[in-house]
C-alpha cells in the first residue's frame, strides 16, 4: 500500500480505501488503535516507523511535534484546509495548522437520564457531590486528563492547572467524589445510562449521542463552569516516505462530503464549515449538541501537554485511583 | 479399587461445578451473539445477523487467522524451549538462582515494559516487524510458563528410566523422544495448552511488535480497537465460532483416533 | 558426571539464549532509562539522575503494591482452592478422557479476555442477568451491587486464571504413584490427612507454579480492575502501564518497573525455596 | 506353635479379576490369631492381590473378608487394624527415614516422645539408625526395603501383611530380621501374613503356610506337612526338589516302574511316585535295589547333588548327599539306590 | 571354569562418595572375559554404586575403569558395550512389555523381523509371552523383575551387569533363569557381573566372586576358595554359617581353647578358630575329643542344625547334620564333637 493510516475503529467510512483509490489512484491501508496512549507508545518506541498518518487527540499531536516526529503540513498540497472554520485554524496548540489538522472536536460535559435525575444538572458539582438519589449512580471518565479536568472546572481552575496547591484541592475533591461513584468508565458509560445502571455520567458530547440514539430521555449538558475543548487531529509522521500521498489523504478527508461522513456517523462535530453546513437539520434536532457553534466551542480551554507537570498529574491520579 | 478409596461421584460433582463456573460467562457470551440488539443490556430477539456481519468482515477473519498462526508457532517453539529449559534446570546438580530468576523474569516483567523494550530493540536492529516478531516476543513469556509447569512435574520425577534408556543404547536425543517426552507428555500438553491460551489472548506485546501494517493484526488487537463503544455482538459471534470450531475439531480428531484404535 | 554434567547446560541453552537475546538485552536497554530524566515532551533526556528511584520510594507506590498484592493473593488462594479439586478429578478420570477435559477447561479462554470480562459485566451488573433472575424469582429488595467491587475484581481474576492453575496442578498429579496414597491410608491416615501429608506435598510444586501464575498475572493485570472494578482499584501493573503510556514518563516507568521486577523475583525465589522445602524436594547435591 | 486356633482373619470365597485376568480365584482361608502365616506361590499367582484386598486397596469381586468375625469390606484401609508392607516399598519420597517411620504413629496421635522412642527402637532393630535423616532416594535397595519393613513394624498392628519383606537383604541381615519378626510375634502378639519366595524362610519361620497357583489355593498346612505331604504334583514340585517317577500301581498295591518297585498305598492304575533327593539312599553298585550311574554332580552350597540315570525315569534322579557324609563319587560312576517307601508320595 | 583369563574389564582404584557418604572406596578388580562374576556384600556396601559406575551413570571420584584396555570414562552410557539391569527395574511405564524389550534392539537399528524374533525368544525364555501387551503397572512384582531382566538379556551385550536379577522370583523360576543365564554365558559368550543376596546362587553359578564391605573389596576368588578360605573374619561370617572359637596359639603351633585343642598353623598369640557347622563331626558322649550338650535344634529345610553348648565358646556351636544321616538327637542330649583340623581357619 502507499499509505498506512492508524485511526480509531469506525472513525472513517468503511470504504474509505476504495473511495480514496477512486479519487487519487493511491492505495491506503487503514489500521486501528484503541487508544491515543497505545499508539503513542508505539510511535515513540519505534520513531514512528511504518506509519504515515495517525489520528490522535490534540495533546498527543503536540507531543509528536515536540518530539520532532510530526511532519509539517504542506499547505499547498492541502487546498481543502480552506474548508475549516477560521476558529479551527488558530487553535492554541498549533496555530495555523502547521503540523496537525483537526478532524473532530467537541466538549465534555454531563450526560444524564432526564427521567431519573431531578431537575437539570448544570454544575460539575452535580457529578462530584451528587444528591443522595444519585449516589452510586454516577460515572466519570477514567483517562487522567479528563478526570482531572472535571475537578479543575468545578473549582474554576484551568484544565491545564499547574499550581500544586490548587492541584491538591482538586485531588481532595476528586477523592471525595470517588466515594459516591459507581465507576470510572470511558467506553461504556452511555450504555450504563441506557440500562439504568447509572443516571448521570461524565461524557464526551459525541458519545452521549450514542446513548441519546437508544433512549430519548438521555440528555447532554455542558455545566455552567464550562468544559474543555477536545480535538482529535490528523498528523503526518516525519518518518513517512509517502508524504505527498499523506497530504493528498488529508486533503481528501477535508473534502466537505467526506468530512461530513464523520459528523453523520460518529456523531461528532467536525471543524469543517462546508461539511457542517451540508448536514441534515434533523441530526442536530435529534442530537442538540451537534449544533454547538464553533464560537462557543473555542471559549473552552484546550487540554495542552503539561510538560514536566505531567509527573504531578500522574501521581495525583494514582493517588485518587488508590484511595478508598 | 475399593469403593471407599475412589468413588467417582465427588469427582463428577466437582467437575460439574467448576465447568459450570468456567462456562457461565461463555453461555452469556454465546447468547448475546444471537441478540438482535447491539447493546448487551437488552434482549431484543433472536438474530443471526451478527454472524452474517462477521463473515463479511474480512479484517476480523484475517485477524483470527493471524492469531492462530502466531499462537501455533509460539506454542511449538516455546513448548520445545521451555521443556528443554525445565529439563536442564531440574537435572542440574547445583541450583542456580540466576537461572531461576531468568526463568521467572518473563512472568513478572510488566507487559508494557517488555512491549516497549522489544519494539525499541527491534527498531534499533532495523528489523521488519510482522507476525514473526510477535512470535519471537510471545515465545519469551510462553516459554517461562511451559518451563514452570514442566519443572513442577520434574520435581519428583524418577530419572532411572532415562538412565535405562541410555543404558540400552539410546542417545540423549532418542531418549528424550522415546522416554522422557512420552512420560512427561501430560505436563507438556498442559504447558502447551497454557502457552497457546496465553498467546491467543495477548494484546499489548502483540500490538507493539506487530509492525504497522494490517497484515499482522491479531484478534485481540482487532477486538481492543473495536470495543471503543463497548462490546458488539459481532465479537461475541466471533468468540462463539472460535470456541465452536475448536471444540468440533477436537471432538472429530478424537473420534477419528478412536476409529483408528478400534480395529 | 560423565553422563549429564554438560547435558543440563546444553538443554537449557536454547531457552536461555532466547531469553537473553530477546528479553534481557531489550529490557536492560529500557530499564536503564530509569537513570535518566524525562524529556519535556516525554521520551528520555540522557542526563544522569537518581530522581526516579527517589520517586519510587514514595509510600504511595508501596501502598498500591501492597494493596494489589493483597488482591492478587486472595485471587491466588481462591483459584487454588477451586483448581485443586478440579485437577484432581481430571487426573482420576479415565486416561483417554483427560486431555479432553483439559481442553474443555481452557477452551473458554480462546475467546477473548475483554469479551469474557464483558460477559461478567452482563452477569453481575445491577441491571444484569443475575439481578433480573433474582427479580423474576420474586426478589424485591434493592438490586445487588456485585459489580465494581473488590469481589468482582477477584472473581474476574480467579475466573481468567483458573485454567492455568488447573493445568499446573494436573501436571504434577497426572503420574503420581497411587501406592503412596495407599501406603498413607494403610498407615492410618484418612483421606484428609493423606491429602495434606502426602498428596499435597508431592504436588506442591504444581500448586506453587499455578499460584505463581495467578499472582503474577493478577498483579500485572489492568483490564479486570478497570472493567469489573470500575477503575476504582489499581494493580501495580497498571501503575507501570500508566507511566509509559499515559504520563509518557518512561524513566519513571522504568524505575517503577525495575523495582517491581526485582521485588517479584525476590519473592518468587523465596517462594521456590519454601516450596522445595515443604514438598521435600531432593537436594541439588544428591540429585543424580 | 505360637498360634491359638481362633481365626482372627477369615477369607471366604474371595475372588478378584482385572478385566480378563483372574488374579485371585475363590480363596477361602482362615488365619489364626498370633500365627505366622506364609503365602507362597509362583510369580503372578495372586499373592500381592490377596494382601491388597485384605488391606483394603482392592475390593473383591466375590467373597467376604472377616476380621475377628466382622466383615471389613465397608472399612477403608485406615480403619483396618492391619498394615501392609508394600512389595514395591511405596516409601514417601518427600520424607526422611525417620519421618516415614513416624508417620503411622502420628496418625494414631501418640505423644511425640512416645513416637520418638518407638521409631528409634525400630530403627535400631532394623539397622537404620544412621540413615534417620536421609531421603529414600539416598538409600540402597536393601536399605529402602528395611525402611518399608520398619514403617509397617513400628505400627504394631494386630495383623501385619508383609509382601516379600526381606528379599533384598543379605543372608545375615535377613536372619537377623527373621529373628526380629519372630520376636514381635511372640512379644507383641502380632499375627503375620508373609509373602516370600525364600522357601527356607517359609519353612523355618511359618506356623502354617498356603500355596497359591493361578489365584487358587492348592494347600494349607504346617510347613512339614506341606513339605512331606504335598497335596498335589504341583505343590510337590514347587516346594523343595522332588523326583517324579511315572509308573503304575498294581492290584497288589505295589508301585512299579522300569527296574523299580516301591510299596505304596494307592489304587491300581497309572501313578507317579514322588521322592525327595534326600530320601534316596545310595550305595555301591548292587548293594541297593535300583542301579544307576552318575551323570552329573552339582555343588549346591553345602551339599552335592548327584544326578543319577536309572531305567526308572527319563530325567535323571537327583540324590542329595551331605558334604560331610558318604563317598567320593565321580561322573560316570555306577551305583545303586534305594527309595524309602515311608517317605515318598504317590500321585494318581 | 568358562572364563578365559583376559581381563575384559579392569577396575582400578575406583572410589565414589555421595557428599559425606563413601559408597565405594578404592576398589581394584579385574573381570575376565566370559566369566560369571558375582558381587556380594551386606546391604548398602556399594554394589549398586559400583555397577552404576561401570554402566556410566556415576562418575568415579577416583580411579579408572578400563574395558578391553581402554578407559571408558569419556563414553556416555549408550556407547558402552555393557548393559545394566536396574535393581529397581526402571521399566518404561508407557511401553508394553514387548516395547520395553524391543527398545534396546531398535537402538541398534536391527531389522524389525529380527527384533521380533529375538524379543519373542527372550519373552519365551523368561515366561513373559502372555504379558507381551501389558503395561508394567499391570504386572506383578516378579513379572516386572523378569521384564527388567529380559530387557537387558535381549541386548546380548559383551558385559551384562545384573543388580539382584532374580530376587523377586520363586525358587523354580529362579532356577530356570539361572540355567538361562548360564546358557547365555556359554552360548552367547556374555560376561556377567551379578549382584545377589542369594549365597547359594552365587556359590552355584559364579566362576569367581567378590565380597564388598563398606565400599571396600575384602576378597576375590572362586566360590570354593571364598567359602573354604575366607580372607577374614567378616567374610567367614558373611558367607555361609561359621562357628568362631576364641583361644590362643601356643609356641607349639597348637590352637587351644577351654577343653579344645586343634592343630593349626599360626603364630603364637591370641587367635580365633573358625569352623563351619558341616565340618564338625559328631558322636556319642566320650567318643570324640570335645564334649557338649544339645541346647537347640533347628529344622533348616532339609537338614537339622544342632546348637551344641561346649566349654570352648560362649555361643553354642552349630553343627549341621543331614536329615538322612546320623542319629536322633534331642535337646538336652550329651554328645561329643571333633573339629576337622584340615577344614578350619585361624584368624589372628
Ligand atoms: N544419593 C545418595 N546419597 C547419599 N548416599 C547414598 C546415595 N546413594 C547411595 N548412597 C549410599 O551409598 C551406599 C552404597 O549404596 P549402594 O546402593 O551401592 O548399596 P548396595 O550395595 O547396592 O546395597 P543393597 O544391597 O541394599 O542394594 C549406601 O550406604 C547408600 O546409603
Ligand atoms: N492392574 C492389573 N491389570 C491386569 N492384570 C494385573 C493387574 N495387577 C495384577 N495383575 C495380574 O494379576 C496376577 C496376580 O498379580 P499379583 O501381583 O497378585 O501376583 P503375585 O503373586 O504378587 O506375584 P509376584 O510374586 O510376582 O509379586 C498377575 O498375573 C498379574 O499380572
Ligand atoms: N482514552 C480515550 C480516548 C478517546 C479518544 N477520543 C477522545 C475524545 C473523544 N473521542
Ligand atoms: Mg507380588
Ligand atoms: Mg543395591
Amino acid at each position: 500500500a502507499d499509505l498506512v493510516i492508524s485511526n480509531w475503529d469506525g472513525y472513517m467510512a468503511p470504504d474509505i480505501a476504495e473511495q480514496f483509490k477512486a479519487a487519487t489512484g493511491l492505495e491506503i491501508e487503514v489500521v486501528n488503535h484503541a487508544t491515543n496512549e497505545e499508539v503513542m507508545g508505539k510511535l515513540m518506541a519505534s520513531g514512528g516507523k511504518g506509519y504515515d498518518v495517525v489520528f490522535v487527540s490534540s495533546p498527543f499531536a503536540e507531543i509528536l511535534n515536540g518530539q520532532a516526529l510530526a511532519e509539517p503540513i504542506d499547505k499547498a498540497a492541502v487546498p481543502n484546509l480552506a474548508n475549516l472554520y477560521p476558529e479551527a485554524t488558530t487553535l492554541a496548540y498549533d496555530p495555523g495548522n502547521t503540523f496537525s489538522v483537526p478532524y473532530t472536536w467537541g466538549s465534555t460535559g454531563l450526560c444524564y437520564r432526564s427521567d431519573l435525575v431531578e431537575g437539570t444538572p448544570d454544575s460539575w458539582l452535580n457529578l462530584l457531590q451528587p444528591v443522595d438519589a444519585l449516589k452510586g449512580k454516577t460515572t466519570m471518565l477514567a483517562t487522567d486528563r479528563w478526570l482531572m479536568a472535571a475537578g479543575e472546572l468545578a473549582k474554576g481552575f484551568s484544565v491545564n492547572e499547574k499550581d500544586p496547591a490548587r492541584l491538591e484541592e482538586v485531588k481532595a475533591l476528586l477523592i471525595e467524589a470517588k466515594k459516591t461513584l459507581l465507576a470510572y468508565d470511558d467506553t461504556t458509560f452511555y450504555s450504563k445510562l441506557v440500562s439504568g445502571e447509572a443516571s448521570l455520567v461524565h461524557a464526551w458530547d459525541g458519545w452521549c449521542n450514542y446513548g441519546i440514539g437508544e433512549n430519548k430521555d438521555i440528555k447532554f449538558v455542558v455545566p455552567k463552569e464550562g468544559s474543555d475543548l477536545w480535538i482529535d487531529t490528523i498528523v503526518v509522521l516525519k518518518s513517512s516516505e509517502k508524504k505527498d500521498a499523506a497530504m493528498k489523504f488529508i486533503n481528501f478527508i477535508l473534502d466537505a462530503r467526506n468530512h461530513a461522513w464523520a459528523a453523520q456517523n460518529i456523531l461528532y462535530k467536525v471543524p469543517n464549515k462546508a461539511a457542517m453546513e451540508s448536514l441534515d437539520k434533523a441530526l442536530s434536532e435529534q442530537y442538540p449538541n451537534m449544533a454547538m457553534a464553533p464560537a462557543d466551542l473555542i471559549k473552552y480551554e484546550l487540554l495542552r501537554d503539561l510538560g514536566t507537570a505531567q509527573k504531578d498529574y500522574s501521581r495525583i491520579v494514582s493517588e485518587i485511583k488508590a484511595a478508598n | 479399587m475399593n469403593a471407599t478409596l475412589s468413588s467417582k461421584l465427588p469427582g463428577r460433582i466437582v467437575l460439574l461445578l467448576v465447568f459450570g463456573f468456567l462456562y457461565l460467562p461463555i453461555a452469556v457470551l454465546v447468547l448475546l451473539s444471537f441478540n438482535d440488539s447491539g447493546l448487551p443490556t437488552s434482549w431484543s430477539g433472536f438474530s443471526t445477523r451478527w454472524y452474517g456481519a462477521l463473515l463479511s468482515n474480512t479484517d476480523i477473519l484475517r485477524a483470527a487467522g493471524n492469531t492462530f498462526i502466531v499462537a501455533v508457532f509460539a506454542t511449538v517453539i516455546s513448548t520445545v524451549l521451555g521443556t528443554l529449559l525445565a529439563l536442564g534446570m531440574e537435572t542440574r546438580r547445583r541450583k542456580s538462582s540466576g537461572l531461576e530468576a531468568l526463568a521467572f523474569a518473563p512472568m513478572v516483567i510488566p507487559d508494557i515494559v517488555l512491549a516497549v523494550a522489544l519494539l525499541t530493540f527491534f527498531s534499533r536492529l532495523g528489523l521488519t516487524m510482522g507476525l514473526h516478531t510477535i512470535v519471537i516476543s510471545h515465545v519469551i513469556f510462553d516459554l517461562a510458563f511451559v518451563c514452570s509447569v514442566v519443572r513442577a512435574r520434574l520435581k519428583h520425577f524418577d530419572f532411572s528410566i532415562v538412565e535405562a534408556s541410555r543404558d540400552l543404547g539410546a542417545s540423549g536425543w532418542t531418549t528424550f523422544w522415546r522416554v522422557t517426552f512420552p512420560v512427561l507428555l501430560p505436563s507438556i500438553v498442559a504447558g502447551a495448552l497454557l502457552a497457546f491460551t496465553l498467546s491467543v489472548d495477548e494484546f499489548i506485546i502483540a500490538f507493539f511488535t506487530a509492525g504497522a501494517g494490517r497484515s499482522s493484526i491479531t484478534l485481540p488487537m482487532q477486538i481492543y480497537s473495536m470495543i471503543r463503544f463497548g462490546i458488539t455482538p459481532e465479537v461475541n459471534a466471533l468468540a462463539t465460532i472460535v470456541m465452536g470450531v475448536s471444540a468440533t475439531a477436537l471432538l472429530i480428531s478424537q473420534w477419528l483416533n478412536r476409529q483408528q484404535q478400534v480395529p | 558426571m560423565s553422563f549429564n554434567a554438560t547435558r543440563p547446560t546444553l538443554l537449557a541453552a536454547p531457552g536461555v539464549a532466547w531469553l537473553v537475546a530477546f528479553m534481557v538485552v531489550p529490557c536492560l536497554l529500557v530499564l536503564s532509562y530509569a537513570f535518566f530524566e524525562r524529556g519535556v515532551w516525554g521520551g528520555v533526556e540522557y542526563t544522569f539522575t537518581l530522581e526516579n528511584f527517589a520517586r519510587v520510594a514514595d509510600p504511595l507506590y508501596a501502598k498500591i503494591f501492597l494493596n494489589s498484592a493483597r488482591i492478587a493473593l486472595t485471587a491466588t488462594v481462591a483459584a487454588i482452592l477451586i483448581a485443586y479439586p478440579a485437577a484432581y478429578a481430571i487426573s482420576r478420570a479415565p486416561r483417554m478422557s483427560q486431555p479432553i477435559l483439559l481442553f474443555f477447561a481452557v477452551l473458554p479462554f480462546w475467546s477473548n479476555y475483554l469479551i469474557r470480562t464483558y460477559a461478567w459485566i452482563v452477569l453481575l451488573n445491577r441491571e444484569g442477568l443475575t439481578n433480573n433472575l433474582l427479580r423474576s424469582l420474586g426478589y424485591t429488595g434493592e438490586p445487588l451491587s456485585m459489580l465494581y467491587t473488590e469481589s468482582a475484581v477477584i472473581t474476574g481474576l480467579v475466573y481468567n486464571y483458573l485454567p492455568f492453575v488447573i493445568l499446573a496442578i494436573y501436571s504434577t498429579l497426572s503420574r503420581l504413584n497411587p501406592e503412596l496414597m495407599e501406603a498413607s491410608r494403610d498407615l492410618g491416615a484418612g483421606p484428609v490427612r493423606t491429602f495434606l501429608r502426602v498428596t499435597l506435598p508431592l504436588t506442591l510444586p504444581g500448586v506453587a507454579a499455578g499460584g505463581v501464575f495467578v499472582f503474577v498475572l493478577s498483579i500485572g493485570n489492568f483490564v479486570t480492575p478497570a472493567l469489573l472494578g470500575g477503575g476504582r482499584f489499581q494493580m501495580v501493573g497498571n501503575l507501570v502501564y500508566d507511566q509509559f503510556l499515559t504520563a509518557n514518563d518512561w524513566p519513571f516507568g522504568a524505575a517503577l518497573g525495575a523495582a517491581l521486577i526485582l521485588t517479584m523475583i525476590v519473592l518468587l525465589l523465596l517462594q521456590a525455596r519454601a516450596t522445595a522445602h515443604a514438598s521435600g524436594e531432593r537436594k541439588g547435591e544428591a540429585a543424580q | 506353635m505360637n498360634a491359638s486356633s481362633n481365626p482372627i482373619l477369615r477369607i471366604e470365597g474371595v475372588g478378584k479379576a482385572f478385566g480378563p485376568v483372574t488374579a485371585v480365584d475363590d480363596v477361602t482361608l482362615d488365619i489364626r490369631e498370633n500365627e505366622f502365616f506364609a503365602l507362597l506361590g509362583p510369580s503372578g499367582c495372586g499373592k500381592t492381590t490377596l494382601l491388597r484386598m485384605l488391606a483394603g486397596f482392592e475390593s473383591p469381586n466375590a467373597g467376604r473378608i472377616l476380621l475377628e468375625g466382622k466383615d471389613i469390606s465397608p472399612l477403608p484401609p485406615e480403619k483396618r487394624p492391619l498394615n501392609l508392607m508394600f512389595q514395591s516399598y511405596a516409601l514417601f519420597p518427600h520424607m526422611t527415614v525417620r519421618q516415614n517411620l513416624s508417620y503411622g504413629l502420628e496418625m494414631e496421635r501418640l505423644a511425640r516422645t512416645e513416637i520418638r522412642r518407638r521409631v528409634d527402637e525400630t530403627m535400631a532393630t532394623t539397622d537404620l539408625t544412621q540413615f534417620a535423616d536421609r531421603k529414600p532416594e539416598q538409600l540402597s535397595g536393601g536399605q529402602k526395603q528395611r525402611v518399608a519393613l520398619a514403617r509397617a513394624l513400628v505400627k504394631r498392628p494386630k495383623v501385619l501383611l508383609l509382601d516379600e519383606p526381606l528379599g533384598a537383604l543379605d543372608k545375615k541381615l535377613r536372619e537377623k530380621m527373621q529373628l526380629e519378626l519372630k520376636r514381635m510375634q511372640n512379644e507383641v502378639g502380632i499375627t503375620f501374613i508373609i509373602v516370600t519366595h525364600d522357601q527356607e524362610e517359609a519353612l523355618v519361620m511359618a506356623d502354617r503356610m498356603a500355596i497359591l497357583k493361578d489365584g487358587r489355593l492348592l494347600q494349607v498346612g504346617a510347613p512339614e506337612d506341606v513339605y512331606e505331604r504335598p497335596a498335589d504334583r504341583f505343590v510337590a514340585n514347587f516346594i523343595g526338589v522332588m523326583n517324579f517317577i511315572d509308573g503304575k500301581v498294581g492290584v497288589d498295591g505295589l508301585f512299579v516302574a522300569e527296574g523299580l518297585q516301591v510299596k505304596a498305598s494307592g489304587n491300581a492304575g497309572s501313578a507317579t511316585l514322588a521322592v525327595r533327593p534326600e530320601n534316596i539312599a545310595i550305595g555301591p553298585p548292587g548293594d541297593l535295589p535300583v542301579s544307576g550311574a552318575v551323570v552329573d554332580i552339582a555343588y549346591h552350597g553345602l551339599d552335592r547333588v548327584l544326578h543319577v540315570k536309572t531305567t526308572a525315569s527319563a530325567t535323571p534322579l537327583q540324590v542329595r548327599i551331605p558334604a560331610s557324609g558318604a563317598g567320593n563319587w565321580k561322573i560316570g560312576d555306577a551305583l545303586s539306590l534305594k527309595i524309602d517307601p515311608a517317605r515318598c508320595r504317590l500321585f494318581q
